[in-house]
């Protein structure tokens, strides 16, 4: 038997792969993208027969709406119950039919200490012009339009031409003074010296932490991204059981453990979470502590055409 | 042994053009079986095209091509039994000169025991019997050219289509090339369609000689008719030396004519040639029959010249003359050895010229 | 006929020395980076960023990991295969091309740079509608197909170069010798063309092995290639299994052409 | 020295394709119209639709799309890409060319090796070799340590996500594209006339200018279009050693793909860029029957 | 107007390897300003490669190249004054005739109206004025050659090196150029170091001939010294015709002496270059030197011979002959003609040979 696996790059460990295929005798094809759109334009253009996708809460609320995903058949999903309920539930899939939690995290701030003795507390504190090409931030546009959101005042789910206009200058000053984007592995440029800042997936922050905790994790004061990547079979998955067999392997306590080890997110996994050691459930990226203001994202439409074309537009223009 | 009688190659008023560009214009042609023909001619007149007409690399524009009497004009070049020396060697790089003989007896299937004998005595043939595992980029111009003609030959085609063969032979190598090809002919009653440029190669080898200008055909006889009796200007000025004198016809007198020449000197020619309208005519004089004499010999014409110029050519000396009227001409004479006179610039001497010696090539 | 003279006349001894050493830097600058991924294969930090000690471990877990031998494995077939295909293809093309006036032979090699000036992800994606309105199944075979359209144009450019310096008595004197036109093709045209078959073969053999958007978009899960698992694998950073992998196949190359070039030596 | 006198020029009547010759040519054509022409039309047909909300196509006719394409926003990026490409055509050709001549010019052995030698980097997959740039250029990378161990009072050198470093990295990708076609016509070059201007007293300088280059001249137009056009397209090195700081077209391009979703404006843009290309390449081509 | 006693080139101890293979073994030679020499011999014995150590192309191995009395041995090719004609043309494909020919001009920065000038004289010069704005595709080979010979000209440079400038000719260009060479050069006063495999070319033009052999020189001297006296039966055979015999010294008698050949044919020659314990030589005889007649003429050497077979060339008839004692030589005589009597094939004729036509070429 085969599972056709589209999943997120650097998220999915090989390990926990081969753990899967020596318990089952299922062979998985792992495939992955690096954006929810990379993965979108893939199923949308066909030819894929991929078993299991892995999009974040707002591509799969699209993807329900557009009937694009197979319900679960939650009695081949016994360890379900492992999930905290902090993670389900959500607008995108409110009863749970269709998605189930993978992992979780933040997009914040790292702060390379050593270097920076500012107390660095939200987007404006990043984006000052003393630290021109000293930033790594995120190449993803709809973030960064957040960000500038955020620190407008702004609602970050409800956008349109008139609250793009207002953030447009502010955005416009913030992507002269940024040396790197990446969203695939910003941490790199932090460890190679060549910026002190970044805005970066929490995961990643949670790396550079485990290498030096020179690197600091802060969420922004003014409010911040928290996705839900989930999994989710594709309506027209040629092996849906093979699927389901996938989700409930991955929801085993053990293997998330590993899955965490890996790629330090929140683990939505209770269970696993408690085989953690003391220190990774200690990394302030993973599993940050207070109260931080945290979103989550809706689908927004055409309104993500608009945020492409004026990040473009603004990237060129410098 | 093949029919000498009967025709190899016909050519029946064969053109062919180019775009707007004729290159071989209305030629008609027979060659015997067993017969070396040369085509001689100036660069660009047309000679490589009518091998290539006979070898089926071209289709006439009008006119047909036939071999041993049948009618070749649309037969692909594979399935003719003619083989070409082609004019740039044409040798397969890849492939060493023992390949590349063999080449066309692999085509054939030749079983490999017999193809090895005929090799092998192609190359005795042209002497290259050692070199056989050579490539040919590691070989002189002049053995890759006779690789080419190995490889023509060990085919043994009714006709040998050979586009200059020699060229790139020193004088030495080419004489005994030419001896060598001779033999072979005669030997096996081959059909040879030669191509040169070196007259005196055509004269020593062809049975017949065509001269070819402008894609035309403008001459054809043996060897002595073209050098003696010269049709056209053309002719006479492109096979060896000639000196080419226009004059005017004076006085008739029974198989007898007088001609005076732009200078004023006067000559005796035969009438054969002078058609009777005829007022005006290009006299043609080899060099090589004009006699020199410190006295004057016995000839109908007989007339004194001072030596302008006197150039060494080896077995001879070429001497350049002016004539008391001022006529210019050349003349070549023995060298200088213990048996014969030396002639210096300056000398005045005595020319003498026979009757029969001067050929009248046109007449107005 | 000149014996022929290669390389710079020995009286240039200065443009001599000049273009030796400008040769030997562009190939430091070629290889720099590879000297640095076959040191950094040896490293034993999983980052690529400094030097820790030396250690094996990256080949170790190379050779066990089977997905990325089985892509190695899938991109040996089909930069294998879409090489021959390409060079036939490229061959054939650009022999027929020079040595026929077609009616449309303009028109054809307008067509036939296309794929070389058209951007890859746009070559992918509608070859990904074309196959799936075509209904063909994803795979090795759709895979290969749009790796032979974007590199047969460079094995035809390349022959064509050659084919403007060959001399046509060649062709003339093997129909003359009795071959027909396709032996003439294959006996002495073909051995005449080498040396641009092989480098339009090296370029499409690269091309192929070098792939990753077409791939991307017209591969099945099962028929991904190396470069489709490195970009999975390394987009997030170097991974030094990867450094390993490339260095195995460097020398492995460099091994087979000193082997090959040792067996064509012994043959003579 | 007959062998130098080129054949007869023109149409010989064996150059007259038979039905054999089309039948042999059909496998090629076909392909060509299978895998080039219809794709090109799905494209075309693209261009001129409209995207739904997921990113789908939908049928129904706009100019919308190629209004868009020449917006100036994106023209300042097509001159931007053109200009990167450029630049690196110009670097590639400098580079390229002497090492081209010198392997044309070598022995037949060596030349095979360097032929081979120079292609091998490239079996290793792009990424792989753009990390290991990374790891040269980088802040604390080789080059600096380097410099800084000759203590040659240089530097550090601030290279890594600099348009510098998106150029190192596109002449690094494609000068064998730039070396292979000028192998290809300087192999094939005379050496006899290279030594007549040498003969008739040009100094190296003026041989290479007034005899070798316009003699190399379709070397270098071929290396020219393979490694301009492609380098146009490029985005991944813009995103790895540029830092992603500046889209080129070819950045534009997949973003509407994967990122947008704007498949038709996509396709616009792609189509604009080939016709681009096409016709350059039909001018180039026209201008080189003529000179030939 | 250079000075004609000073050499204008010296090779001294030159040799020059490429790799294994030795192309130019350790030659001296000096060309005197204005000398006319031409390098002989056969293909691939380095004749080119001299011209390159000339024109800079190579550098000696071991020895010095000498210009005008300066060491150019490691000057580069663009500083010489020398210009070659070369052996391919090497013209500049992407240039018109008339760039062709102006592209030396250009290098010396010689003002736009006097190369003009310039150009247009040295078309002229090889009649190709009209042609100018040809490319060199659109010529003819032989059109080629005088492109590649004006360019060379144009520049005035002190030593012209020529390889086989006029090979591509045919016969009648050939002649005409050639006399255009020989005066361009004395007008002018160049040196001229020319190359041809054409014999009776070099024996026409050149002040001094060196023949080489395995990229030695073999002889030096002037046409007339290296006909009438080769030294080598290497420089006998290789130039004109000659035939070879190899003969045992059996009586010396004051200035003359007898040999025997193998057949047992008994000649008298000249001792002068025969070393006194000689008792073997090699005689070479010139065939237009052997004297043919019904009756027996007066001569040291008298023998009779039939006639094997009668060769047409042209000017001459080429018989080959065989003594009764079963020696076979060729003679030449003037072909048959109103003056000439004709020799036919097995006609018994009378061979004399004058003492001094009997050459000496190698003793043991
Ligand atoms: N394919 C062709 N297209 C146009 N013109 C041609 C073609 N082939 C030959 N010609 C022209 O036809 C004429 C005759 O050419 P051909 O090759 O037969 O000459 P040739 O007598 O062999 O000359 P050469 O002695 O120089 O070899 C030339 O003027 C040539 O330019
Ligand atoms: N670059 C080279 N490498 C190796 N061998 C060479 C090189 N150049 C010349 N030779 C050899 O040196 C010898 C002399 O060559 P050269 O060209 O001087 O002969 P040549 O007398 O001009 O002959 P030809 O009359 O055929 O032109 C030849 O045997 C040739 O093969
Ligand atoms: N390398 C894996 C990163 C996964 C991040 N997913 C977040 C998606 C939010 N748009
Ligand atoms: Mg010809
Ligand atoms: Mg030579």
């Amino acid at each position: 038997a085969e599972l056709n696996l589209f999943g997120w790059s650097e998220y999915v460990p090989q390990d926990v792969l081969d753990g899967f295929t020596k318990e089952t005798g299922i062979t998985v094809n792992f495939e992955t993208y690096a954006s929810n759109e990379e993965m979108l334009s893939k199923l949308v253009a066909g030819g894929g027969n991929y078993d299991l996708v892995q999009p974040s809460e707002y591509a799969a609320e699209l993807m329900i709406r557009r009937n694009m995903l197979a319900k679960l058949d939650k009695a081949k999903l016994p360890n379900f119950k492992n999930l905290s309920p902090e993670f389900l539930g959500q607008v995108h899939d409110p009863k749970d039919e269709y998605t189930v939690p993978y992992m979780s995290g933040t997009v914040g701030i790292v702060v390379n200490t050593a270097v920076v003795k500012d107390d660095i507390k939200g987007y404006k504190d990043v984006f000052q012009a003393k630290f021109k090409n000293r930033l790594v931030v995120l190449d993803d546009n709809r973030e960064i339009v957040t960000w500038a959101l955020y620190a407008s005042g702004l609602p970050v789910n409800e956008i349109n031409p008139t609250s793009l206009a207002k953030v447009r200058p502010l955005v416009s000053e913030w992507v002269k003074l940024v040396k790197v984007f990446d969203s695939g592995s910003p941490k790199t440029a932090l460890l190679n010296g060549d910026v002190d800042i970044g805005i970066v997936w929490s995961g990643e922050a949670a790396l550079l932490w485990k290498e030096d905790q020179k690197f600091k994790y802060v969420l922004p004061a003014e409010g911040a991204h928290r996705f839900i990547d989930i999994f989710a079979i594709p309506a027209d998955a040629p092996h849906k059981d093979a699927a389901h067999a996938f989700i409930n392997y991955i929801l085993k306590p053990e293997v998330s453990k590993i899955v965490s080890e890996n790629f330090p997110y929140t683990n939505p996994n209770l269970e696993a979470r408690k085989l953690l050691t003391p220190e990774e459930q200690a990394n302030p990226a993973s599993y940050p502590t207070g109260s931080p203001k945290l979103e989550t994202f809706r689908d927004i439409g055409k309104a993500a055409a608009e945020i492409d074309q004026l990040m473009t537009d603004l990237k060129s223009a410098q | 042994m093949p029919d000498p009688a009967k025709p190899m190659i016909e050519f029946r008023g064969v053109t062919k053009r180019f775009g707007a560009f004729t290159a071989v214009r209305d030629v008609s042609l027979t060659v015997n079986t067993g017969e070396f023909l040369t085509l001689l001619g100036p660069s660009g007149c047309g000679k490589t095209t009518l091998l290539r007409l006979l070898a089926g690399f071209e289709t006439p524009d009008e006119g047909l091509v036939l071999l041993d009497g049948e009618d070749v004009s649309h037969v692909p070049p594979y399935r003719r039994s003619v083989n070409q020396v082609f004019q740039s060697y044409a040798l397969f790089p890849h492939m060493t000169v023992k390949e590349n003989v063999g080449f066309g007896l692999r085509m054939q299937n030749i079983p490999a025991p017999e193809a090895e004998a005929r090799i092998k005595e192609a190359l005795a043939t042209v002497s290259l019997a050692e070199q056989a595992d050579k490539l040919p980029h590691q070989m002189s111009g002049g053995q890759r050219q006779r690789v080419a003609l190995a490889r023509a030959i060990v085919c043994r085609p009714k006709v040998l289509l050979l586009d200059e063969p020699l060229s790139a032979l020193d004088a030495k190598l080419r004489h005994g090339m030419q001896l060598e090809l001779k033999r072979l002919q005669r030997k096996l009653g081959l059909t040879f369609v030669f191509v040169t440029h070196d007259q005196e190669e055509a004269l020593t080898m062809s049975d017949r000689i065509a001269i070819i200008n402008h894609g035309r055909i403008e001459q054809l006889g043996n060897a002595t008719e073209i050098y003696h009796r010269p049709r056209t200007p053309f002719a006479a000025d492109f096979i060896g030396q000639a000196n080419l004198l226009s004059a005017e016809i004076i006085l008739r007198n029974g198989s007898k004519a007088t001609v005076r020449l732009d200078t004023g000197l006067e000559l005796v020619v035969a009438c054969t040639d002078l058609p009777v309208g005829a007022t005006k005519a290009l006299v043609s004089i080899r060099p090589e029959k004009i006699h020199i004499g410190r006295t004057p010999a016995i000839a109908e014409n007989v007339f004194q010249a001072k030596i302008e110029e006197e150039i060494f050519q080896g077995a001879t000396d070429q001497l350049r003359l002016i004539t008391d009227q001022g006529t210019r001409f050349h003349a070549l004479v023995a060298n200088e050895s213990a048996t014969q006179e030396a002639y210096h610039e300056g000398d005045r001497v005595y020319c003498s010229l026979h009757l029969d010696d001067l050929v009248i090539v046109q007449t107005e | 006929m000149p014996a022929p003279r290669p390389l710079i006349p020995s009286g240039l001894t200065l443009l001599n020395w000049f273009l030796r050493g400008w040769t030997g830097l562009v190939f430091a600058f070629l290889y720099a980076p590879i000297a640095v991924l076959v040191v950094f294969s040896f490293n034993s930090s999983r980052l690529n960023i400094v030097w820790e000690s030396f250690t094996f471990n990256w080949y170790e877990r190379l050779l066990t990991n089977a997905p990325l031998i089985k892509a190695a494995k899938n991109s040996l077939i089909v930069a294998s295969i879409s090489t021959i295909l390409s060079v036939v293809l490229g061959t054939a093309g650009a022999w027929l091309l020079h040595r026929y006036r077609f009616r449309f032979s303009r028109a054809i090699q307008t067509l036939v740079a296309i794929p070389m000036v058209m951007p890859e992800i746009l070559l992918g994606i509608s070859l990904l509608i074309l196959f799936v309105t075509a209904g063909l199944k994803l795979g090795f075979t759709s895979v290969i197909i749009g790796h032979v359209t974007f590199s047969f144009p460079f094995v035809l450019v390349a022959v064509q170069a050659r084919l403007q310096g060959l001399d046509p008595a060649l062709e003339e004197a093997a129909l003359d010798l009795g071959a027909s036109p396709l032996k003439a093709f294959w006996l002495v045209i073909v051995p005449c063309l080498r040396p641009a078959i092989i480098a339009g073969g090296l370029m499409a053999f690269t091309l192929s092995m070098d792939e990753l958007i077409v791939t991307v978009f017209v591969k099945s899960a099962a028929s991904a290639t190396l470069p489709v698992k490195v970009f999975d694998m390394a987009r997030v950073g170097l991974n030094p299994m990867l450094n390993a992998l490339s260095a195995i196949f460097i020398i492995a190359t460099v091994a087979f052409v000193l082997f090959s070039e040792y067996l064509k030596k012994l043959s003579r | 020295m007959h062998a130098l006198t080129p054949a007869t020029p023109g149409v010989s009547d064996h150059n007259r394709p038979g039905w054999k010759a089309w039948a042999l040519l059909m496998p090629m054509v076909l392909w060509l119209l299978l895998f080039v022409v219809v794709p090109g039309l799905i494209l075309l047909v693209y261009s001129f639709c409209e995207r739904d909300e997921i990113g789908g196509v939908v049928y129904s006719f706009t100019w919308r799309n190629f209004e868009r394409v020449f917006d100036p926003v994106y023209l300042r990026i097509f001159w931007r890409s053109i200009l990167y490409a450029g630049i690196t055509t110009i670097i590639c050709a400098v580079v390229g060319y002497p090492v081209a001549y010198y392997m044309a010019r070598a022995g037949e052995a060596l030349r095979n090796r360097l032929l081979l030698l120079v292609m091998v980097p490239f079996w290793t997959s792009f990424l792989i070799r753009t990390y290991a740039w990374i790891t040269i250029l980088k802040q604390e990378g080789l080059l600096n340590s380097l410099v800084q161990a000759m203590n040659l009072n240089l530097g550090p050198f601030n290279l890594l996500y600099t348009p510098t470093a998106v150029v190192i990295g596109l002449v690094y990708a494609y000068l064998p594209f730039m070396i292979l076609p000028i192998y290809g016509s300087a192999e094939k070059l005379d050496n006899s006339l290279i030594e007549a201007a040498y003969d008739l007293g040009a100094g190296p300088v003026r041989a290479f200018s007034s005899v070798i280059v316009p003699l190399t001249m379709p070397g270098i137009a071929a290396g020219t279009l393979l490694v301009f056009v492609p380098a146009i397209g490029m985005f991944a090195i813009t995103d790895l050693m540029g830092g992603a700081k500046v889209p080129m077209i070819g950045n534009v391009i997949q973003n509407q793909f994967l990122q947008a979703r704007d498949w038709p404006f996509g396709a616009a843009l792609g189509v604009i860029f080939m016709l681009m290309f096409v016709l350059t390449y039909v001018i180039l081509q026209r201008r080189g029957s003529r000179a030939a």
